[in-house]
């Protein structure tokens, strides 16, 4: 068995530089990986690409980078929660692009999956296609999209063994597992590290062998968004 | 009069059908969900990677770990199912899920519509909504028939950026419901009391009206 | 909740015709449909092209259906278990495609997720990419493999529930998830059916909105291709 | 004195290296999982859905739903996992996996390899092999250096069609050890008692030798 435990997330980031491409997982706060976060704003490296489908809030999540002026560009879906986001945009400081979020998706999963490119319908005729190539097959129209290449992912994972495998919980699952199959180095951060053989082996949603680096998280803060809720009758 | 949300969202709920698989915006389509017509099964997919959604958790009950596409916590029905981002937008551009209804800003006569971006302003994203249009087979846009100053969003072409081309099948406004098809809107109903040359006053696109035009039941 | 379940194997196999295309999931004998494949012998349809990773042994599998001589076209990444097949294809009867496996199981997955093309490099510059369109991608060449079009997928699971989502067991698992993403109908035979709310909804493999129809499977020989053991000591 | 066939996958399993993941394929290439060097873990893939196989089940034990991608029952170790073909092929093409070990007809100086077909022969398919071959980084042949007349399957160009072009690094047959770089076959070692010249009459593609070449140890 392969073990891919570091002692904890100083050993997990071992290699981040300024200028680096990152995915993070997570949709929203929800799945988003905190520690590595939190760790990324301590080491004060900027200029970073980050693949992520939202930016956080303004103090949480990849808001906190982004008040550090750490992210010189984002490739998201959506950013819309965020006022000091807003106000670097605007600014110029902080370049941006949107890609429809079943095409990032996808593209993350192409990059673990070593398909360099794919046809997509999404965007077709708006301008997310401009400048991409465009294909009919079966009388539709479609987009040629590409893999990303990162250079580290951040995953959040639910439970995660010695060997790396993961699995995740509810909704928290969203882009995690593909970002995992991306990174050169994936590192991820779990709610309950345990030894390898105690996960169901037809269970697993990422086995361990995408994945690099493993370390039992903490601190877990799992901030929601938008409470809502059904009164107690 | 004219509809309120909620009553658009009453009307379109009127077009789920058994066994639909139905992915709702954020907004007015949310509410369609409250308005299951009876003896009708259909289950909600967000496109965050849950199907069998079901309402907002008792007080107390709520998970950040279950939350629906507008970031708001939610419940998972019995036979639901959690998955990926990538299988979540594998079912819909599989065209697995049979409605999709959202909002906009501008539909134009040939099923272009607009709902993610006005030029000049702070621009959020388009989330999965280029997905949902790009892929469905059926679209029903739920939306107000007019703008804040009057002016149609039932347009001959869009002014806006696009968010798809030609996918717009059907129209549920606070005036009426539209059906999109050879380039034109064609009038199926009429909101209550609301008079046929009011709904030709409030659009802009070209407007195709046969018949007697019936007023919407609820 | 969306009722998925139908009465019997006749009931799952209603529209079936002669000249269709079907995709069968299994890797060898190791999680095929069973139920369906000796109800399709019992049908007598033929003309059939079959997607499927093999053709089954003579007695066994798909190997019914070739006795018959049911099977116009296999499209398959190995085929080599089967006297009459080869016999039938060297005769001529029998149309044989042949598909690098990681390709065949991509194009599964591409028809049911919307992706009516990707790039691979597998199979560049061999006969496998002749006619195909290839290209170079981060100077490698890749060769471009479309979505196929099924009529119906038949799929063998472990667990299912009445809203027809699934589990799969061990390596049963193989083909079968892809191709129930990618049946315009697709037939679930399962082992043990349970109802809706049984199964945890994390831990499901295949989620019901792929699934058409399922049916609690019967008689199940699995059948061992290659026991190989080691001696008791 | 030429090697058997497990003193051939006995050889390449000297190459596996610490934490490596490995995929080995039917025949000779499966013999090598019996000569895990001491100290190094590695794990197995098996590419119909199974990373962590282990040796034959215990006779009783045997499951039909737990074979390996020869159709074999096997075993699972923990911390293994199961998935299916998609997420397989997913490893192999995304480079996931570190080392593939194969089987060959013939090997060209150039890497290319041909291993699925003969023509005029029942031709039984390529399985996953065109998919290894075409992502691998690093893919180790195993073979017998001549057929069964005697003629030499290492060669300046193979004259069976191919499986994949230029992928080859390296072969270990029952004569030696070859790197393959430069257009050419770099001789690195010698099975035990056998001279450069048999290997030279044995070799019909460009043969490169230089300085002394060691004898395998084992």
């Amino acid at each position: 068995m392969i073990n891919k435990v570091v002692k904890n997330v100083h050993e997990a980031l071992e290699g981040v530089k300024s200028g680096m491409t990152f995915m993070l997982g997570g949709f929203g706060l929800c799945g988003i990986p905190e520690n590595a976060i939190t760790e990324l704003v301590d080491l004060g490296i900027d200029n970073l690409t980050c693949i992520s489908n939202n930016a956080g809030v303004d103090d949480f999540g990849l808001g906190l980078l982004l008040q550090k002026h750490q992210i010189k560009k984002m490739i998201s879906s959506y950013v819309g929660e965020n006022d000091e986001f807003e106000r670097q945009m605007l600014s110029g400081e902080l370049e941006v692009e949107l890609i429809p979020q079943g095409t990032l998706a996808e593209r993350c999963r192409a990059t673990g999956a070593g398909i360099p490119a794919f046809y997509t319908p999404a965007g077709f005729g708006t301008e997310v296609a401009e400048g991409k190539e465009t294909r009919e097959f079966n009388g539709k129209m479609y987009v040629l999209e590409h893999a990303f290449n990162p250079e580290f992912a951040f995953v959040k994972a639910w439970k995660g063994d010695t060997a790396g495998n993961l699995i995740f919980k509810g909704t928290a699952r969203n882009f995690n597992p593909m970002m995992a199959m991306a990174g050169k180095i994936t590192v991820v951060e779990v709610e309950e590290l345990v030894e390898a053989g105690e996960l169901d082996p037809n269970q697993i949603h990422i086995p361990g062998i995408f994945v690099q680096r493993i370390f039992q998280g903490k601190d877990y803060e799992k901030r929601i968004e938008q409470r809502t809720v059904t009164p107690k009758s | 009069m004219s509809l309120d949300k909620k009553q658009i969202a009453q009307r379109i709920a009127q077009e789920l059908k058994h066994n639909w698989y139905v992915n709702l915006g954020i907004g007015i389509p949310t509410l369609v969900a409250n308005y299951i017509p009876k003896g009708i099964d259909v289950e909600f997919q967000s496109e965050n990677g849950l199907l069998g959604m079901g309402p907002f958790p008792i007080e107390g009950t709520e998970d950040a770990d279950l939350i629906n596409a507008g970031k708001q916590t939610v419940t998972i029905l019995q036979g639901g199912s959690l998955f990926d981002s990538a299988l979540s937008f594998a079912m819909i551009r599989g065209q697995h899920v049979q409605l999709t209804v959202l909002g906009a800003m501008e539909v134009s006569q040939n099923g272009d519509i607009a709902n993610w971006k006005i030029p000049g302003k702070m621009v959020k994203g388009m989330g999965g909504a280029m997905d949902l249009v790009a892929s469905a087979d059926n679209i029903i846009v739920a939306m107000m028939h007019t703008n804040r100053k009057g002016a149609s969003k039932i347009l001959e072409s869009c002014s806006l950026p696009l968010t798809g081309v030609g996918c717009v099948k059907k129209i549920v406004t606070n005036l009426a419901v539209l059906e999109v098809k050879n380039n034109a809107f064609y009038l199926l109903e009429r909101a209550p009391g609301v008079s046929v040359d009011e709904i030709k006053a409030a659009t802009a696109g070209k407007l195709i009206i046969e018949g007697d035009v019936p007023e919407m039941k609820f």
